[in-house]
């Protein structure tokens, strides 16, 4: 079974994400934004990073990239789609996920391990988990912040695709622990018809060894794998 | 009457008949705007070149030493490790975002150029007190530039220092290290060979950014005046330079690049140059086929322009092709400049003619240098021998709490918490601690840095200072596990014109030297930053030391400051002398004192301290070397990050702050056997509930000491982080 | 008609998404001691294309709103001809 | 004299500093086959100050350009009333 991991000019998270999944048994190959056909893959992830700079809004332009059209091709045919940090602007301008990211509430770039709370399990990036599972992993982004209308977020809330929420090391969801001012403590989302593609803001990738400082994300990659190798 | 052109670009009369004898004739405007910048104190070290010698540069292990674009050191298993140190200060005062951002930009240049990628970056830095807006503006506009390029670029930022002092109001310092990995046989040189061989020009094009500008601006002093005299500010732009990184990297991977050399100050004059005289050849320069951003520029704004993101390759004819592909599957530009002769003269053409044709060696050969006069500064003694009054007993606790507060010694997280410093899963042990250390993939090695500097000490004697900081920084590797490799120091001084600054730095050097010797670390690069004056006023002699250390194999846990649990001993090991206090934190902060003379460091002492810390990181938990704030800050920040209090055994509130060098904290199971026989080693006490308790001398509560140290610095800057 | 065509665009976020530009600038300038309701941060972004047909021109710029320059979802976005 | 005050500050980098958000972007309209010569950035800030004379506020309004929205060093500012 393969993964493909999306590479944009600007990205630099795709080593990482290789990396990491490479620990978990996966067959990873990277591929290059302009090169297109990714029929031979089971899964895709868009890793974090810079694509295009930044420049004019987070992953507007990457949205265009021909290898885009293939990320939409295997969301529709339910195969997982994961977008990291990064990645998740770009599912969000591309309308594979609902909402958008802006510029943190304090306008800093913050790096730090945060906590998130599991919110279902009905995802491919939690199937492994269990709802109210506290995880500890690495943010690393100035644009983390998810805005939505209200109607969009509740759509969200009453189809269960809020996967992820910050929180404080007990689970408790609450305004000192949402540390860019995401709407609804939001951290990850599932979207797509089948609820296969999920934007996450924190870096599971970056949570795999102990001796990086936690282990926690293995799950997250573990479930999207085992979705993945269950995917029609 | 004008001034003449010599003059008005900075140039002495005899620098310019120099140059007429080197020519046999009057320069051309763009041969001597050439010089110009080429001579200059920032391109030449003509003041500094003649001393430099006296630092130790060799080791079994050195690949490049100084005068390369990067030390290069041999690490073992086929990998080389690049680093390199460089200042950005004048630029980062004129508009600290962007000249932050392009300062990042510029050393990670240095560092692919001479084939590596580069994977960390530590910032050193120094501004005046944060009472004050103009340094807060200045303090997190330098910060959110470093974070803006290094971040976006994907270089992970580990750590880095900072200090708060009044002689950087109007000069702060900006010191990027960088260091990045290659496999042995990717090392590339600048030495262009073959003639035929083409230069192709990649990356952003060229503007009027710092015309004669980071050059001239780092080769004087600054006031008024000068402001006129300010080029066009540079704008960083991290995303073609990562495209850059990566196009670079692939065309040494096929190996289609036979040397290549970063435009920095100088621009194109500078590289197509340095790449001729490395290789003993000249080069031919077509001006007209460079990328213009703005399109009517003369021939010597061409060739000066210090616009960023830009590299010169040198290219096998049959190659062109294939290179010009790489840059476009990365999406920048690339376009044929240049052909390299045998004839060993650069010339220059632009629009059918030719406007210099002068010998390539000559701009940085024939550069002048200079023995400028030194003088011990007169009112040295006078301030030396005013050493800090101790006074008899001191309330532990509330010493504690003002040094806690200081934001030297606060907590940096505001900073580093703003860098990607996780990049490339290589973090082991990230800032926060003492030194950072990076996991070498494929390999059971760590490579650890740690950049200090103490521009108080340096200028109470430079010599002493200069030597301590090389101590502390060998330390701060050892607790990590590391043994000393390497060493790149950053020379920020004043006004080399006054001998009093020439002085400063000699004795700084001699400092330097001596504990490298000592030390056995030899010293692979390294820059001066002169004419840190600003109104007449120097800031303090600012030596930093940017020291790299190897674990092989790096312990399986190492240490780190969060890692103590109630019950586990703490040890001191090192001399304990209750006498260092000129130019400590105690004396600076609690007594509002800063004369006297330090303490020397002794050699002996500090080796064997390095080769204990280094063995005991495969055995304790924690280990902290004491610097700013001694034994109690130490332990403080040990216990604030593993949320536990601590009692200790004290009866002198002395040797509480003293900051006697080459001494660290070890926190282990009680039953751990320390094996240290030559060394005092003292059990300070345990941990364990939730003040830090000194005995009878005073006592803090844990949650309050750690309130007071993670908030000095965002109270300050208004962050409501 | 040999004139380039240069058009203003101007983007502003929705009057009911987040502006945290905005509020901490005016959270800035209170402590800086002016007295400001509100500050919103938008982007202006100048176009400039070849001369031709200006009302083509236009047209084109609304479609680069559309399909580049602006996200709906978040912004509105306006077009001046200069 | 009881409507709030509203300003446009307009925020344009000077025509010689860089601007590589523009210059990329004008690099992804040609890749969307539009012909576009040139891009350049800026940033438009509403600020809105409660009612009271007009020309102090804008007066103010200059200030806080020179003092914070704007840099001087590398960008131009124009303030217009609403
Ligand atoms: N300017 C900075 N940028 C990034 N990290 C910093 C900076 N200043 C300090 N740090 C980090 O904070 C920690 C404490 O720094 P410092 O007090 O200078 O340590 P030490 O006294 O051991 O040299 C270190 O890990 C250091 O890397
Ligand atoms: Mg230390």
């Amino acid at each position: 079974m393969r993964i493909a991991v999306a590479l944009f000019p600007g990205t630099n998270c795709e080593h990482d994400v290789e990396y990491a999944l490479g620990l978990l048994g996966a067959d990873v190959e990277i591929v290059w934004h302009r090169e297109g056909d990714l029929s031979d893959f089971a899964g895709v992830v868009l890793p974090g990073g810079f694509a295009h700079g930044d420049y004019l809004r987070t992953g507007a332009i990457a949205r265009f990239s021909p290898i885009m059209d293939e990320v939409a091709r295997l969301a529709k045919e339910g195969r997982p789609v994961l977008g990291i940090c990064n990645g998740f602007q770009i599912l969000c301008e591309a309308d594979l996920l609902p909402g958008a990211l802006i510029a943190n509430r304090d306008l800093d770039f913050i790096c730090k391990p945060v906590h998130v709370r599991v919110e279902t399990t009905d995802s491919v990036l939690t199937r492994r988990a269990e709802v109210g599972m506290v995880l500890r992993i690495p943010l690393n982004s100035y644009e983390g912040n998810f805005v939505a209308d209200e109607a969009t977020l509740d759509a969200l809330e009453a189809r269960g695709r809020v996967v992820l929420r910050y929180c404080d090391p007990d689970g408790n969801v609450t305004d000192e622990a949402n540390p860019n001012g995401s709407a609804r403590n939001i951290a990850a989302i599932a979207g797509g018809v089948h609820g296969n593609v999920v934007g996450i803001m924190p870096h599971p990738e970056r949570a795999v060894e102990e001796i990086l400082g936690s282990a926690d994300g293995r799950v997250l990659l573990e479930s999207f794998l085992e979705a993945a190798e269950e995917a029609p | 009457m004008t001034e003449p052109l010599h003059r008005r670009l900075g140039m002495t009369d005899d620098e310019y008949r120099r140059v007429v004898e080197l020519l046999g004739r009057e320069p051309e405007a763009a041969e001597l705007a050439m010089y110009s910048v080429m001579w200059s104190e920032h391109c030449s070290y003509k003041s500094s070149r003649p001393w430099l010698g006296r630092l130790p540069t060799e080791a079994p292990w050195v690949v490049l030493g100084p005068g390369e674009n990067a030390g290069v050191v041999d690490i073992g298993d086929g990998w080389l490790v690049a680093l390199r140190i460089e200042s950005h200060n004048h630029p980062s005062f004129v508009e600290p975002y962007q000249g932050a951002a392009t300062g990042v930009g510029g050393i990670l240049r240095d560092i692919f150029t001479v084939g590596a990628r580069p994977v960390a970056l530590w910032d050193a830095l120094r501004f005046g007190p944060l009472d004050e807006p103009r340094n807060r503006y200045l303090f997190s506009g330098v910060v959110r530039g470093i974070a803006g390029y290094g971040n976006a670029v994907g270089v992970p930022t580990l750590g880095g220092e900072v200090e708060f002092h009044d002689r950087f109001s109007k000069n702060p310092l900006v010191n990027v290290m960088a260091l990045g990995l290659l496999q042995r046989d990717r090392l590339v040189t600048r030495a262009a060979a073959g003639a035929g061989n083409v230069a192709i020009l990649l990356g952003a094009a060229t503007g009027r950014d710092g015309i004669g500008g980071a050059s001239i601006l780092a080769s004087a002093s600054f006031d008024e005046a000068s402001a006129e005299k300010r080029p066009s500010v540079q704008i960083g732009d991290p995303f073609e330079e990562k495209k850059l990184i990566e196009a670079c990297l692939e065309l040494y991977d096929r190996g289609l690049v036979v040397a290549i050399q970063d435009l920095g100050a100088a621009g194109i004059s500078c590289a197509a140059s340095e790449c001729a005289a490395a290789g003993g050849m000249g080069m031919v320069v077509e001006l007209d086929a460079v990328h213009l951003r703005e399109p009517d520029m003369t021939p010597a704004e061409v060739l000066m322009s210090e616009s960023q993101e830009r590299m010169l390759a040198i290219v096998a004819p049959e190659d062109v092709d294939e290179v010009l592909a790489v840059a476009d599957k990365w999406e920048i530009d690339a376009r044929r400049i240049g052909v390299v002769t045998t004839d060993r003269d650069l010339v220059v053409r632009h629009r059918g003619e030719e406007v210099a044709r002068i010998p390539a060696a000559s701009l940085s050969e024939d550069a002048p240098a200079y023995r400028r006069p030194r003088r011990r500064p007169a009112d040295l003694d006078e301030i030396q021998d005013d050493g800090p009054v101790l006074p008899d007993a001191v309330d532990v606790g509330e010493a504690l709490r003002l040094l806690l507060d200081d934001p030297a010694l606060a907590s940096k997280a505001w900073i580093y918490e703003q860098y990607d410093h996780m990049l490339y899963l290589g973090t082991v042990v990230g800032p926060g601690n003492d030194g950072s250390l990076l996991r070498v993939e494929g390999t059971r090695k760590g490579l650890a840095v740690s950049t200090d500097g103490d521009a108080l000490r340096c200028f109470l004697d430079p010599r002493r200072g200069a030597a301590r900081i090389v101590h502390e920084a060998a330390l701060n590797v050892a607790v990590t596990g590391a043994r000393p490799l390497a060493v790149v120091d950053n020379l920020n001084f004043g006004n080399p014109e006054k001998p009093e600054v020439m002085w400063q730095f000699v004795e700084t050097l001699e400092g330097l030297a001596a504990a490298c010797e000592e030390l056995g670390v030899p010293v692979v690069g390294g820059n001066v930053s002169f004419y840190n004056e600003t109104d007449g006023v120097d800031i303090y002699p600012t030596p930093v030391v940017g020291m790299l250390g190897l674990c092989d194999p790096m312990p399986e846990l190492p240490p780190r400051l969060d890692r103590a649990r109630p019950g586990m001993a703490i040890w001191l090991v090192g001399p304990e002398r209750g006498d260092d206090f000129a130019g400590s934190a105690f004396a600076r902060v609690v007594l509002d004192h800063r004369r006297g003379r330090p303490r020397d460091v002794d050699g002996d002492v500090g080796r064997r301290a390095v080769s204990h810390a280094a063995r005991l990181a495969h055995l304790a938990p924690v280990l902290h070397d004491c610097s700013a704030g001694g034994v109690a800050v130490a332990l403080a920040e040990i216990c604030i990050l593993s949320g536990v209090g601590a009692d200790v055994v004290a009866d002198d509130w002395r040797l509480l702050f003293d900051e006697a060098p080459h001494r660290f904290l070890v926190v282990a199971d009680p039953d751990l056997d320390l094996e240290v026989d030559d060394l005092p080693t003292r059990r300070l006490g345990t941990v364990g509930g939730d003040r830090l308790v000194f005995g009878d001398l005073g006592s803090l509560d844990l949650a309050e000491a750690a309130t007071r140290w993670r908030a000095a610095i965002p109270r300050r800057v208004g962050s409501a982080r | 008609m040999s004139e380039p065509l240069r058009f203003r665009v101007r983007i502003l976020r929705k009057p009911e998404i987040a502006d945290p530009e905005g509020a901490t600038t005016a959270r800035a300038l209170r402590d800086l001691g002016y007295d400001v309701v509100e500050v919103r941060f938008g982007r202006e972004i100048l176009v400039e294309l070849p001369p031709g047909d200006a009302d083509e021109a236009e047209a084109a710029v609304h479609e680069m709103c559309e399909r580049l320059l602006a996200n709906p979802i978040i912004e509105d976005y306006d077009v001046e001809r200069l």
